[in-house]
């Protein structure tokens, strides 16, 4: 697989996009974020796996998002998410509020080729009575009134994420963080930005094999430097607390909010 | 006087709501209970016991995990943790949680960032602790505006788990899962019962026995400002900073 | 975690339990079979993790099982099963015929605590027809008749495995072969043999931490040396082949079976 | 006189029925089929075309997966295989399959292993290749004893794939679902039509422009016998030595 660039990535994110992005920890694509406001493509439909935060957040502020999926959008320690905040307020975006099992439930149904899977839990929530995507049938094993939650198959158009090295066929090293995995699987497309690209190939040696997403399931590696800060990647670097915290306070206004993308993404 | 600050306070007593737990998990940005769980086990390592397990998301070191963000829940599904911290924007007395915002979903008036894991866990994990320092009407209402995860459920709903125990800044409280309400036992030094009153919206019970929350010991405490003070640097290393010289401060 | 013996684990195996063990090629733990056989618990009950050979076809050669849910049992290349078609022919075991993702979708479910996973195919198969455990239901999100198969949680008592290597805290390293822990997710018990044991804390190297199964989930690991021999461990050894040709040889009949018992097993 | 060994014809045949696949996906101890997908790949990367992609069960190079046994099906699930063989103890006209026994199922006469994927891959793949080198009226039946997969199912069974063709040592036969019958296409030199139905004990369709098994092209036979059979080594070393022998024995 040819390797492509970041802008060819947010190029691949077209209106109306139902596009995933992985939690905090877990290699959040940052560098795609700032190509992706110059393509500007309208519509989103963010899926956060399981919860979202700052690319969101940018993506809702720049009116680039409809509608969102996910568990919860914060920004951390350095408090809530001002312009997904304000625009739920507003109710100028529809976000489908879900649980974080809930979000893995669809994604392993999509994993699995299923129609849905089932998961405890949520029954007398209001996260349910608000789902009307999700259905409530009886426990086929039990005599008894056993009643589940049916969670549909989630296929995100494209999934994005950060790891920290790919090999030259494209076989990207996920390690522990198999929820990346999952949301490829599950995903009609995948894109992945890396620290770095190895001339080995990573599926030769079984210790590092074990933890490849192979290619079979990724459509293009870009290289990116730090390319999920302010966030943090796991083995290679902390997040920046601090720019995150400048974020979470400019963003508080609209006006910081714009002076920040000025600042960030001129 | 007290020996303790109302932090080390707070970690002594969930350690103690802890006993009996061989596996518990703790939240992203949980520094107290983390603490907690620390202290937990190294109390009973320090008696010579099978210590509890941790699974302190955010710790590489404290954190058995391989395989990604799902596995805390799925371990959850397998009954393989028995405690688990939840915290909530309101909190009611059928203990309720509302982790989503004030007001009518879903054009709340104030929003929080959302449910997380909480819809699935209070029903998996049979000692939900829920912890909250802010002691006051707006975070213990009557009734929460948004239902993230119920206190009790049908007796036909498959329930686990739910809530053990609410601490807050002020007290402690036992959760009635028969009753599906709340049962004061302990208030902190310094405060009152009236006070316990007038800062709880709801209705509660008053155990019988309730009691100023008790001094931890000084061998606990000492392993607390010893061993799991230096634990805690690895993952949350300004809270464990902080908690130092909150110590120094207050035994100046 | 203390260290136990392969006696130690054959000795957990009681009257009536549900073992559970991997395919071939993905660490069968053929060191535990000779204790177990002193051991002899009765009535077992194999579940082939997805599909059976040698050690199953040995321990109902020796009487110990009731039944087994797999999706075959065999000698792969070596050919059939000795002992496991004898007892078919006798009907003197009860085999629950499955397919390998079904399989894998009863563990998964236990893996998940949910109470059953879908299944696609399966419906017009005399497999399906069998089956009585399995259910036919609409599928919930379709307007159309949309018939699935669910498959209930599957949760063996205990299940064994062979692995390269485990450190001194009972952590197991299982590399690619995931299915390890899926087995031992859903399993009430699990315990191991590995090749070695070593000094570093598997955990605290992300590479090999992305191999891990943790000791969360390991109620006591073996040495033993060669320990899924005659199969081959990935990345230590190969199949012996002529090996597993001479038990297919013998064990055609039952006077050959009990020499190659008494030889291999003195 | 024919060009090539029975064996190298088949594996051109299997390549030739695999164009157009993204991805081929090869099950354990299937020498042949491999061989095939591998020489596919060679024709297209020799052609400067999109290589198809190979997952060899039992091969370390050439196999991608990495989340154990469960993926090849997790993968077929997602749509992501093309193609897939399988074979039978008994397969009948109408595409049923039977990888479990003969007789009264479960006291069969004769037992074999199993079912392995058979009942959820013959449904999601979409170019299932039937492959079976012994043609006999015992192998190819009117009706199986155990349907372990069906060729066709109702219009309401959620199925995206079955069986494509069926190849055996004598013939290649393609399926019509709609028909749920086989249609014989060529049959390989050395045989002849009243051979084939005699051996067959179902009923088949004639293609009208049936004919001998066309000869492989020279630079075909010159990829297979070099590059693939190299290739094949890493995973069939015994299957590799055996067919360079026999094409040695067959050039003399």
């Amino acid at each position: 697989m040819a390797s492509i660039s970041v802008d060819e990535i947010a190029a691949e994110i077209k209106d109306g996009c139902q596009l995933a992005m992985p939690v905090d920890y877990a290699g959040v694509p940052m560098a795609m974020i700032g190509p992706l406001l110059r393509c500007a493509p309208r519509n989103l439909h963010l899926v956060g796996v399981p919860t979202a935060g700052l690319s969101f957040d940018i993506l809702i502020g720049a009116g680039l998002v409809r509608s969102l999926e996910t568990s919860a959008v914060s920004l951390g320690e350095a408090g809530g998410a001002p312009c997904f905040m304000r625009a739920m307020a507003r109710g100028s975006i529809h976000m489908k509020d879900s649980t974080c099992p809930a979000i893995h439930a669809g994604l392993m149904a999509a994993q699995k080729g299923a129609p849905f899977t089932t998961l405890r839990g949520l029954i007398g929530t209001d996260v349910l009575l608000q789902r009307s995507d999700w259905k409530v049938m009886q426990n086929p094993f039990s005599a008894e009134p056993d009643p589940v939650v049916a969670i549909p198959a989630l296929h995100p158009d494209v999934s994005v994420f950060h790891a920290p090295m790919a090999d030259r066929e494209g076989n990207v090293w996920i390690g522990r963080r198999r929820e990346l995995a999952t949301m490829a699987y599950a995903s009609r497309r995948t894109f992945v930005t890396v620290e770095r690209i190895v001339d080995r190939r990573l599926l030769d040696d079984e210790v590092t094999a074990a933890g490849v997403l192979p290619n079979l399931y990724v459509d293009g590696v870009a290289l990116a430097e730090k390319g999920a800060s302010p966030y943090g990647l796991w083995g290679e670097y902390p997040p920046d607390i601090g720019q995150l915290q400048r974020y979470a306070q400019m963003a508080r206004t609209e006006e910081g909010f714009a002076q920040w993308m000025s600042e960030v993404y001129a | 006087m007290s020996t303790a600050t109302l932090r080390e306070r707070l970690i002594v007593t969930i350690a103690s709501l802890l006993d009996g737990a061989r596996h518990v998990a703790v939240g992203a940005s949980s520094p107290i209970p983390a603490a907690a769980a620390m202290l937990l086990r190294a109390q009973q390592e320090a008696a010579k016991q099978a210590p509890v397990r941790l699974s302190i998301l955010g710790s590489v070191k404290h954190n058995l995990f391989t395989n990604g963000s799902a596995e805390l829940f799925d371990c959850a599904g397998q009954g393989r943790i028995d405690a688990f911290f939840l915290g909530g924007g309101q909190i009611d007395g059928q203990g309720n949680i509302n982790l989503v915002g004030l007001g009518d979903y879903p054009q709340t008036s104030v929003r929080w960032p959302g449910s997380f894991g909480s819809a699935y866990l209070y029903f998996t994990v049979p000692k939900v602790i829920l912890f909250r320092e802010e002691h006051s009407p707006r975070v213990f209402v009557n009734k929460v505006d948004f239902i993230s995860a119920p206190g009790v459920s049908d007796p036909q709903v498959y329930r686990k788990g739910g809530p053990y125990a609410l601490l807050t800044g002020m007290a402690l409280f036992m959760f009635e899962p028969q009753r599906a309400r709340f049962r004061l036992l302990h208030i902190h030094p310094g405060h009152t019962l009236a006070e316990v009153k007038a800062a709880t919206g709801f209705d509660f019970d008053i155990d019988a026995q309730w009691s100023q929350t008790p001094d931890p010991a000084p061998a606990v405490l000492a392993l607390l400002r010893g061993r799991v003070l230096s634990e805690l640097h690895e993952t949350y290393p300004d809270f464990a900073q902080q908690l130092t010289k909150e110590i120094t401060a207050y035994a100046d």
